[in-house]
């Protein structure tokens, strides 16, 4: 079971925190539907939810201009999947500060920049592009077997 | 649908050993709920946690940092936090990160006990 | 529960029957996470199902000159779910050949005309909108409790 | 992830019987697999059948039109389709539609023998 590519789905909402898992849901339902692995559905989610919990949180000190400020958007081609989590906000922040390793995450005590490093762990890619007053994208790449090159597959 | 539900209890053989059971996931949102439980628990002298995962459908780097701090404030009054039979997926997860070297996981809440006791 | 409403879903993607049950399970997971019962996501779902399945097998005659030719657009307002599904294909058909009744279905023994049937029974208002040579739209409505007027939610 | 999957059977009691169990959804684009299955099973003699839905966890109108293309041409044939034990989900969006009145459901495999023997 693979399901035809390309496709694309976009989400676009609230800088609200319960809208998250909403976005986890049709995330790994994507994920699953393309056939990819336990191990691999879960880095996705989670990386989808780092970033997009980064928007809720950082990107409007002020509450947003628009009235969907946050998109995520997802293009599944033949030998990747792109994920982009775009926002308008600050377009500002430490994303260097994210931590190198857990053990500096443990030793520091902080208990922060943890989200960026998952990203950076989970997916094959990621990218992170801020403009001051226009917004932060992050671009994250999940590669794909084709589906020809599926063994097995109907 | 269920978001979050923590259920705490004593254990019949250590009172002072507080068991918290979480139900559902603990993400960016949800963990606003788990920090003000264990505040309370904290504020009224437990400083022994079991952490019951077996109904915790997944964690962000949210809920791993609540569970960081938490940790760490406990060691500090002499006590310790130790978790209880992850599901597959939020073992995995804690487990690729590095944290099931840095957390203490147990299988049985007697094993649980055992090393709160000691 | 009940999700942060406005939002936006957005689905583009290539007119293969096996796309289906990706775009159900997304539908489904949306009407869920805003909290609907059984009953109405099952009815939710099901229309989008046949309205896409139209697309795929009615709209493009030949193969379509867009990439991904079948869009699926979900609007969560306050007090309605508003879903289109469009393509940009032959734009005309049989629309108004729908069943009235499934006593009608039963009688003709031709067993088509169903689908159309089951949005409009399904929806609480559906419109088809076509142009030769244009595409076809249709835009499916099911009215939601407003978040504040829930009782009992968190 | 499983998609439709057809496994056919004979009633012990009742060689003729075939029992078709579903698994999976029975939509646009599986459809054509389940009707090349009944066609082999006319083909070759059958004009009793027991569709088994259990498993069956969605229908869409290209599956309910393959069903009553199916009844009809047993009917036809001095046969019958009989549907056993839908899944609530399915039940729903039959009855909802009617086709609870159209189609024969039984609860369990004797109830189905009972009526195709008669
Ligand atoms: N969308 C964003 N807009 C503005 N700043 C951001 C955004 N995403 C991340 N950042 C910045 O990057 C930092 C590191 O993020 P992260 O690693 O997820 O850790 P944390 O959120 O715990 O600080 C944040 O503290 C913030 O300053
Ligand atoms: N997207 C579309 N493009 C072109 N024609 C369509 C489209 N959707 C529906 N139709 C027309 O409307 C008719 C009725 O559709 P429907 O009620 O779903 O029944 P069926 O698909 O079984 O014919 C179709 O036969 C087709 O002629």
């Amino acid at each position: 079971m693979s399901l035809p590519r390309p496709f694309i789905l976009e989400l676009r909402c609230p800088v609200e925190m319960s809208i998250l898992s909403w976005i986890r849901g049709v995330i790994a339902q994507t994920a699953a539907a393309l056939g990819l692995p336990e191990e691999d559905l879960s880095k996705i989610e989670m990386s989808v939810d780092e970033a997009c919990a980064n928007v809720i949180e950082h990107a409007y000190p002020d509450p947003p201009e628009e009235a969907l400020p946050l998109t995520v958007r997802v293009e599944a081609m033949t030998d990747a999947l792109r994920i982009m989590v775009c926002d308008s906000g600050v377009g500002a922040g430490d994303l260097r500060g994210a931590v190198k390793s857990i053990e500096e995450y443990v030793e520091v005590k902080r208990y922060r920049g943890l989200g960026t490093h998952i990203m950076q762990r989970f997916m094959d890619e990621v990218e992170f592009v801020q403009s001051p007053g226009e917004g932060t994208r992050v671009c994250m790449v999940k590669y794909l077997t084709p589906p020809n090159a599926t063994v097995g597959s109907a | 649908m269920k978001t979050f539900e923590v259920d705490i209890r004593s254990l019949d053989s250590s009172p002072d050993v507080r068991v918290i059971a979480l139900n559902g996931y603990l993400d960016a949102h949800t963990v606003a709920d788990f920090d003000r439980c264990t505040d309370e628990l904290i504020a009224a002298g437990t400083v022994k946690i079991i952490l019951d995962l077996q109904g915790l459908s997944y964690i962000s780097s949210a809920g791993i940092g609540a569970l960081m701090g938490l940790s760490q404030r406990l060691k500090k009054d002499g006590g310790e936090l130790v978790l209880l039979q992850p599901t597959q997926k939020v073992f995995k997860i804690l487990d690729l990160l590095g944290f099931t070297r840095i957390f203490h996981l147990c299988d049985s809440e007697d094993e649980a006990e055992q090393i709160l006791r000691s």
